[in-house]
């Protein structure tokens, strides 16, 4: 079931890693919510260590439901994983508990941010940190000060009344608390201002330049991601329907068409477009 | 042919129901009942009857719980002031019971408003006391109340006659019991489909979001006090008369418990669930027993004097695995089934 | 001629934070104006405010000449102002047409009696509310989800779904907050094309938060900047995208360029 | 004026028992998020074990509170695991019924398991009254009292510097978050239930030591609810204090008042500080934004 | 059609509070019942037919008790009826019973709205709460005249009787009344009640609670170093409740119209039912005693119908119920047109010692 690796010749081949086995590896995976709806078929993705990969997509294609099953929690809204099995490090971890999941290293910044209100930005890293001694707690969340110096400002703020923003990068920082092998972050630039998103593409890239960090970038904003990453995988419908090398899917003419807004025409304005021009996409 | 169930007309749209076969079903269910009190022994029919006097309380309390998302711990307060109202009215003031019911409906609405306006601020739990404080303190009213009362005594109450029309038998009293129902049943279902229904399940999932699309929170939560209660005050009366006697204590805080447990167990806030949930919770306790009876002499003998609380336990025991298994309530395995038949055998 | 929403010295403090600072501005009938700035700069705190979930601290909003302030919350739907929510506020148990006809609140008249006996008038406003739901359907394009729960539906699903419940209330200025969050360009695209109908079909002003800078600069007809609470620009989407201030607060030097200069040269570089 | 000192000083006795009530329905819904309506049921049940181990292996003082403390934790952890534990995710609604539905299961298990008739729960101490200058009390009541106020300041550190406490809250808040954060939700609730056992059950077997034991003791439940919510559902230490303020509150109704006062005047508290605080006294404001 | 026997079996159902606050006594009279029952069986039945008792639990709710009633008319089809539950509960059920037509003995808790005016299936034996009341104090006062009196009651129609009955019998005497209060029935704690006993002064003291009210009331006393003559009432006559009281119980009088255990014919009852019922008596007290003579009192009616047992014989032969003995309490007897067997009531006092009652003089 092994692919080659891609080649390395992305933006971020000076950082070329070496082929190796994924990281973190969806095989076949089938997922169906209430016995009835079936969100994800016979998915396979892999995340080789070292690399950023975009997970790409329109709404309700079953991204966000590919994370949920990485991290454990699809029982917890009635959805089960009916087919196939993830794997992380070489281990099956489909049924694993959570918060064992999360002690492998494997940590996502989930959908919606979901930070917990009523706690101060410091009490919510410490969640964060809940699966490490209270030293390095402390430690890292200095650095996540660092990275994000507004959530410095109001660290003993109650985080229910931060912007949207803020609470983004506090999701972010309180992932990182717990010194994840790989990080999955769902949609990490909605509602972000231009210059917070590319502070928070910018800490992304660092993870992995600076901590070795793998990630698995799930966006809706497929110009950001597919310059940062090294492979991307499109998901329509619960299905892929075209993956390969970042910068061969940025040149595919969909996926220009569609996520990038480059008609042949170029770049066109929004007032200009039309309904008509809907048509077929993936022929699947 | 039609591949569907398409409308013609916008009227088509908004009907109580599009389906020919619901309302056969509907009717056949109403023939059925109106026949019952002819044919059923004493016994079921006073089951039946309480199920139904039991299910006008329940829609009360859930326009405000179910619709609303307002906790009331203290329904049973609506429920003994409707009582005394129509006892005092009738029994002690000689009024005719029309006008009797009349009181219960429109006492136990204003005295929702007293607890109403204080609540109007609270949330979640924090009402739920509120409510249920109100309850305890129309019973301290109602015992101390004595001249109007007559406190502890209680007052007994009579069968009506309505209109000319004797209720006295049982018969009687189970069909004046459907009509009420079936009546309330009717409003309940139309509020829901109308502005108000619309509004107050508007505020019950997202307030902010209500306010800002024109629900006026402190009059539509009133009004959801106010219909509830007039309801419940109702199915008061009618208790106060099945009893034939009203008091305290025949109004125990269990039936607040009760009413929610009606709800949960039918689905918070579904017209159909109430009606399932009130069917399920006051005949559970009889198959429960009738279960036990056929489990053989040997096990009642088996648990000698324990059996009654063998009972209890067997129906606490079923609530549990019910909610563990369809924590979505008896509507959830409605849809289920539904589901299941237009969609087998294909599953997805 | 006087504008149809006029903000003047507008602010607003959360125990002892400056959320919105002095804020003024104007939005006249008829215009598609944007609101950007970056996270946390009080945008929504802004539409709070004018849309009634908050009252300001200090200044006055004016809408069609009346001083908001002497508007009770629940009127601000019945005078003409809708909006949508940053975080989707919609009814999540009831489905698309339910949730749209809550929209209609405002312009329904029946009391509780009426509506439990139903007959009469209240069929009659329930008739004409359901026509006027279905129009608003058929304009978004949603036929297809119109009896689903509001619940199962995606996001970008759900946000039309909102739009929808807006529209309904008929309202004469329309409050769209982040939008396009979490949708893809051609989502995006469809939402641009929508609130330019919305504008020129409907007659309805629009006012909107965004942080997709390629909708705010292609359809806008104005722009205001907020930082810090503060407003440190406004004018044409032509004139903010160069304004320094802007860029440094907000867009990002490169972001700036990056906007003017696509993805694909960015892919040849690469390449090359 | 020794009158009023009196009235005042039984109202702390009678009000610390209620507060420890309290605080067991607090803490569960702190990590939960759910109030339990078998928590005055639970008091009762361990109550009862308590007697049971006093009255058939030894009454001594230790042993039977060592044995209660053990036999209350379990009883949580079982029901948190047999019960609750299946209804993770599952509507608040539900599972708000299934306590109610678990209380009637254990008010009926008393008489079944033991008899309808009250009973002495006599360990040697507890029972004779102290007096000082004029004020008489129980022991076990001071043993209440005591016993409040160092849990009152256990719980204060705990929140401030555990990070339990903190992942208690965080896991009442959005469970399913805190589960992607590795925090075990099951087993943050599974501690909640027996902490929540434990001091409840403590309550229990202070009650029964003043008051002796009957199958209607669950009752106590009824009187700790209302202490929660002045206290605020989500405060641990606020319930606690809120049970001594009831307490104080209907004796002084009681006192002074007319007898049907004392029944309702801790309500009628409760409607009065919920009207200007409507989050409790010490509770926290539940977070709104949009 | 006669219905509720066959050629070998009767079926009596009896309904009361078998769960909920006064479950205890329920319980404790369908045992008596059971007893009653269970020596005529062990005599070979009733003309050759087993008498069995079966239960229905209404956990003191009216609406159940109703309900339970139209359960044994027509489903279990019983051919009798006995206990009834509370007062309010009985109370509720009367017009009901009557129309059952149902051969009925009131023993749980009598009320004279149950005999006047006299319902032909329904009999009450035993004696009005009031009356019992007013008794009570009336000897108390003349004991202890020109003292100080205080009352606490609960807040129901019981407590009502009650305080009917005392004012009736302080109206007689005319008491000097310092200190009356209510108590909402569960609580607990008397800690205020019992303190503005103690600053109003009383020296007398009628103690309206059940049992663990008593208890609790009779310990805040004892606690606050107060100890008034104190009287209690027999729903909570029961002798496991000196032994909770403590020391504090000795001297307390009370009053009841059943033998107490210890005196030799209640201690021949405990005897009888310790060899009949085996391990299920020990749980016996005065609710057990009112049970059996109810019990008794149907079978003696039904044993004189002889073998063409009919309900309408079973109520003619109730009516003529003359000086029939039980053992528990005075001689039973009813007539036309009296459906009250008024038992006379005795003053008794308790010895904290062997925790017993004894009848003064
Ligand atoms: N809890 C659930 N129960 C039932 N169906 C669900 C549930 N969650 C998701 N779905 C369905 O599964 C499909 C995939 O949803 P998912 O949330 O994974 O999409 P997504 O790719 O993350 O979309 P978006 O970009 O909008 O976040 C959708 O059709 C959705 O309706
Ligand atoms: N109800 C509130 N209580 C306390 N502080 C608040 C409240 N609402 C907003 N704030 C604070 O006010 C500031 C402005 O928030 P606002 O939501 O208006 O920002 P925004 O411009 O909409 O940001 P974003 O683009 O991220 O949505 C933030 O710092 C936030 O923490
Ligand atoms: C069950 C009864 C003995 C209790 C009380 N005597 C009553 O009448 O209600
Ligand atoms: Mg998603
Ligand atoms: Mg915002």
């Amino acid at each position: 079931m092994l692919v080659p690796p891609h080649p390395q010749d992305g933006p971020a081949s000076s950082v070329a890693a070496p082929p190796q086995a994924a990281l973190l590896e969806f095989r076949n995976v089938q997922i169906v919510y209430d016995n009835a709806i079936e969100a994800v078929r016979d998915v396979s993705i892999e995340v080789p260590k070292g690399q950023i990969v975009a997970l790409l997509g329109s709404n309700g294609a079953g991204k966000s439901t590919l994370l949920k099953a990485m991290s454990g929690i699809l029982h917890t809204e009635d959805g089960s994983l009916d087919n196939g099995s993830i794997h992380f490090g070489g281990e099956d971890v489909s049924h694993l508990a959570p918060d064992t999941i999360v002690r492998r290293g494997l940590v996502q910044v989930p959908e919606g941010r979901r930070i917990f209100p009523a706690l101060t930005v410091e009490e919510n890293l410490v969640i964060g940190g809940y699966t490490t001694a209270a030293a390095v707690v402390r430690e890292r969340r200095e650095q996540a000060f660092t990275l994000f110096p507004r959530l410095a400002e109001r660290r003993h703020q109650i985080a229910g009344y931060m912007s949207g923003g803020e609470q983004q990068m506090l999701a972010i920082g309180r992932a990182l608390m717990a010194k994840p092998a790989l990080l999955a972050l769902d949609e990490p630039s909605l509602g972000l201002a231009p210059l917070i998103i590319d502070r928070i593409y910018e800490v992304i890239a660092a993870l992995r330049r600076d901590f070795a960090m793998t990630v698995l970038l799930v966006e809706q904003n497929a110009q950001r991601a597919l310059q940062i990453a090294d492979a991307g995988y499109i998901l329509e419908n619960g299905r892929v329907v075209l993956d390969g090398p970042a910068d061969k899917l940025a040149r595919n003419q969909d996926v220009q068409e569609f996520y990038l807004g480059l008609s042949s025409a170029g770049h066109k304005s929004m007032r200009e477009v039309k309904h008509y021009k809907r048509r077929k996409r993936w022929l699947s | 042919m039609r591949s569907g169930d398409f409308k013609e007309t916008y009227s088509g749209l908004i009907v109580l129901s599009d389906s020919t076969w619901v309302w056969i079903w509907s009717a056949l269910l109403a023939a059925a009942l109106v026949c019952a009190p002819f044919v059923l022994n004493a016994y079921a029919l006073s089951l039946l009857t309480l199920v139904l006097i039991t299910l006008i309380g329940a829609l009360g309390l859930n326009i405000l719980t179910g619709l609303t998302g307002l906790i009331s711990l203290g329904h049973v307060g609506f429920l003994v002031v409707g009582a005394y109202a129509y006892a005092i009215a009738v029994t002690k003031h000689g009024l005719p019971p029309l006008a009797g019911f009349a009181a219960s409906g429109l006492v136990a609405a204003l005295a929702s408003v007293i607890v109403g306006v204080p609540s109007l601020r609270l949330r979640g739990l924090y009402l739920a006391i509120t409510t249920l404080a109100f309850s305890f303190i129309i019973n301290n009213v109602i015992l101390e109340a004595a001249a109007v009362t007559d406190g502890a005594r209680g007052i007994s109450v009579l069968r009506p006659t309505i209109l000319g029309i004797d209720f006295d038998s049982d018969a009687a009293f189970a069909l004046l019991c459907l009509a009420v129902t079936v009546l309330t049943l009717f409003a309940c279902l139309n509020i829901r489909r109308s502005r108000i229904g619309r509004a107050l399940v508007a505020i019950r999932d997202n307030d902010t979001a209500a306010r800002t699309m024109g629900v006026n929170l402190v009059t539509f939560k009133l009004y959801a006090f106010v219909t509830s209660a007039f309801i419940t005050g109702i199915a008061g009366a009618l208790l106060g008369i099945y009893l034939s006697f009203v008091s305290v204590e025949g109004f125990p805080f269990l039936l607040s418990i009760e009413a929610l447990a009606i709800l949960i167990v039918g689905g918070l806030g579904s017209v159909l669930g109430v009606v399932l949930g009130t069917v399920f919770i006051i005949l559970l306790p009889e198959v429960v027993q009738t279960v036990l009876h056929f489990a053989g002499s040997g096990v009642e003998a088996l648990f000698a004097n324990g059996v009654h609380e063998l009972k209890a336990m067997l129906y606490g025991v079923v609530i549990i695995l019910f909610l563990r298994f369809e924590p979505r309530g008896l509507v959830g395995i409605w849809h289920d089934v539904k589901r299941l038949w237009v969609h087998w055998p294909l599953r997805f | 001629m006087t504008p149809l929403l006029h903000l003047q010295s507008v602010s607003k403090q959360f125990r002892g934070l400056t959320a919105v600072s002095e804020v003024g501005f104007d939005v006249n009938a008829g215009e598609i104006c944007s609101v950007i700035g970056p996270n946390g700069a009080g945008k929504t705190t802004l539409f709070n405010m004018i849309s009634g979930v908050l009252r300001p601290n200090a200044g006055t909003i004016t809408f069609g000449g009346q001083d908001l302030a002497r508007v009770k919350p629940s009127r601000f739907a019945a005078i003409g102002i809708g909006r949508t929510f940053q975080n989707l506020a919609l009814f999540k148990h009831g489905t698309v047409v339910e949730n749209i006809l809550v929209g209609r609140h405002v312009h329904l008249r029946s009391s509780v009696l009426e509506a439990a006996w139903f007959f009469g008038r209240t069929r009659r406003e329930e008739i004409a509310a359901r026509q006027r739901v279905e129009e608003i359907i058929d304009f978004l394009e949603i036929e297809h989800i119109r009896d689903a729960v509001v619940g199962t539906l995606s996001y970008g699903q759900q946000k039309r779904v909102e739009l929808g419940r807006a529209l309904a209330c008929e309202p004469k200025l329309l409050l769209l907050d982040e939008m396009v969050s979490g949708m893809n360009l051609e989502e995006t695209e469809d939402i641009a094309r929508f609130i330019l109908d919305i504008r020129d079909e409907l007659g309805i002003t629009v006012l909107m938060i965004e942080h997709d800078m390629r909708i705010v600069m292609d359809i806008s007809d104005r722009v205001q900047v907020l930082n810090f609470g503060r407003r440190i620009a406004g004018g044409t989407p032509a004139e903010i995208r160069n304004d320094p201030a802007v860029l440094d607060a907000y867009l990002g030097r490169s972001a700036g360029q990056a906007q003017a200069q696509p993805v694909e040269q960015q892919g040849a570089a690469a390449d090359a | 004026m020794s009158f009023l000192i009196d009235l005042t000083v039984s109202g702390l006795a009678i009000g610390a028992l209620y507060g420890l009530i309290a605080m067991g329905f607090a803490v569960i819904y702190k990590a939960t998020g759910l109030v339990n309506f078998a928590q005055g049921e639970m008091t009762m049940i361990v109550a009862y074990l308590a007697w049971t181990i006093a009255t058939t292996l030894t009454g001594n003082v230790f042993v039977v509170v060592a044995g209660a403390v053990i036999g209350a934790a379990v009883l949580g952890l079982a029901i948190e695991r047999i019960v609750m534990r299946p209804m993770l995710g599952e509507p608040l609604f539900a599972g708000v019924m299934v306590t109610v539905a678990l209380a009637v299961i254990l008010r009926s298990s008393i008489t079944f398991i033991w008899d309808a008739y009250p009973h002495a729960l006599d360990l040697g101490v507890g029972r004779d009254v102290l007096r000082a200058g004029g004020l008489s009390l129980r022991g076990a009541q001071v043993a209440a009292i005591v016993t409040l106020l160092g849990l009152l300041a256990g719980f204060y550190v705990f929140f401030r510097f555990s990070k339990f406490g903190i992942a208690m809250r965080a896991v009442a808040a959005d469970d399913r978050a805190a589960l992607l954060m590795g925090v075990s939700a099951a087993r943050i609730h599974a501690l909640a239930w027996a902490a929540s056992s434990v001091i409840a059950g403590i309550g229990g077997v202070l009650f029964a030591m003043v008051y002796d034991l009957s199958p209607a003791m669950f009752a106590l439940g009824l009187k700790g609810f209302p202490a929660t919510i002045l206290g605020g559902l989500d405060s641990v230490l606020g319930s606690g204090v809120a049970g001594l303020i009831i307490g104080v509150t209907e004796n002084l109704a009681g006192g002074y008042l007319t007898p049907g006062m004392k029944d309702i005047a801790g309500f009628l508290m409760i409607i009065v500080v919920l009207m200007v605080r409507p989050f409790g006294l010490f509770g926290e404001r539940e977070i709104v934004r949009v | 059609a006669e219905q509720g026997f066959t050629d070998s079996e009767i079926t009596v159902g009896e309904i009361n509070p078998y769960t909920g606050p006064p479950a205890l006594l329920g319980v404790a009279h369908a045992q008596g019942v059971k007893l009653a029952f269970a020596e005529a069986n062990a005599e070979g039945g009733i003309n050759g037919r087993k008498i069995k008792l079966i239960t229905e639990d209404d956990g003191y709710v009216p609406s159940r008790t109703l309900q339970a009633v139209r359960k044994f008319a027509d489903v279990d089809k019983v051919f009798a009826l006995m206990g009834v539950s509370g007062a309010a509960q009985s109370t509720a059920a009367l017009p009901l019973i009557e129309k059952t037509g149902l051969p009925t003995i009131i023993s749980v808790a009598p009320m004279p709205v149950q005999w006047t005016p006299p319902r032909k299936n329904i009999f009450v034996l035993g004696q009005a709460y009031e009356e019992g009341v007013r008794q009570l104090i009336n000897y108390l006062a003349d004991k202890n005249p020109g003292k100080k009196w205080a009352l606490v009651t609960q807040d129901d129609d019981y407590g009502l009787a009650v305080r009917d009955g005392f004012q009736a019998a302080a109206k007689e005497k005319k008491l000097n009344v310092v200190f009356t209060s209510t108590y909402k029935k569960g609580q607990t704690d008397f800690s205020s009640e019992m303190l503005r006993l103690k600053e109003s002064g009383a020296e007398m003291f009628m103690a309206g609670g059940i049992i663990s009210e008593n208890v609790a009331m009779m310990k805040e006393l004892e606690k606050l170093n107060v100890k008034p003559v104190t009287g209690i009432f027999w729903p909570g006559r029961i002798e496991a409740l000196l032994k909770l009281i403590g020391p504090a119980s000795d001297g307390l009088y009370a009053v009841d119209y059943v033998e107490p255990l210890a005196s030799p014919a209640g201690k021949a009852f405990v005897d009888k039912a310790k060899t009949l019922l085996g391990d299920e008596a020990k749980g016996i007290n005065r609710y057990t005693e009112v049970g059996y003579a109810a019990g008794r009192l149907l079978v003696d009616a039904i044993k004189r119908c002889g073998k063409d047992l009919t309900r309408a014989c079973t109520i003619a032969e109730l009516e003529k119920t003359k000086d029939l003995a039980t053992g528990v309490m005075a001689p039973i007897s009813f007539g036309p047109g009296n459906r009250f067997s008024s038992q006379v009531v005795k003053i008794m006092r308790a010895n904290h010692g062997d925790l017993s009652f004894v009848p003064v003089d």
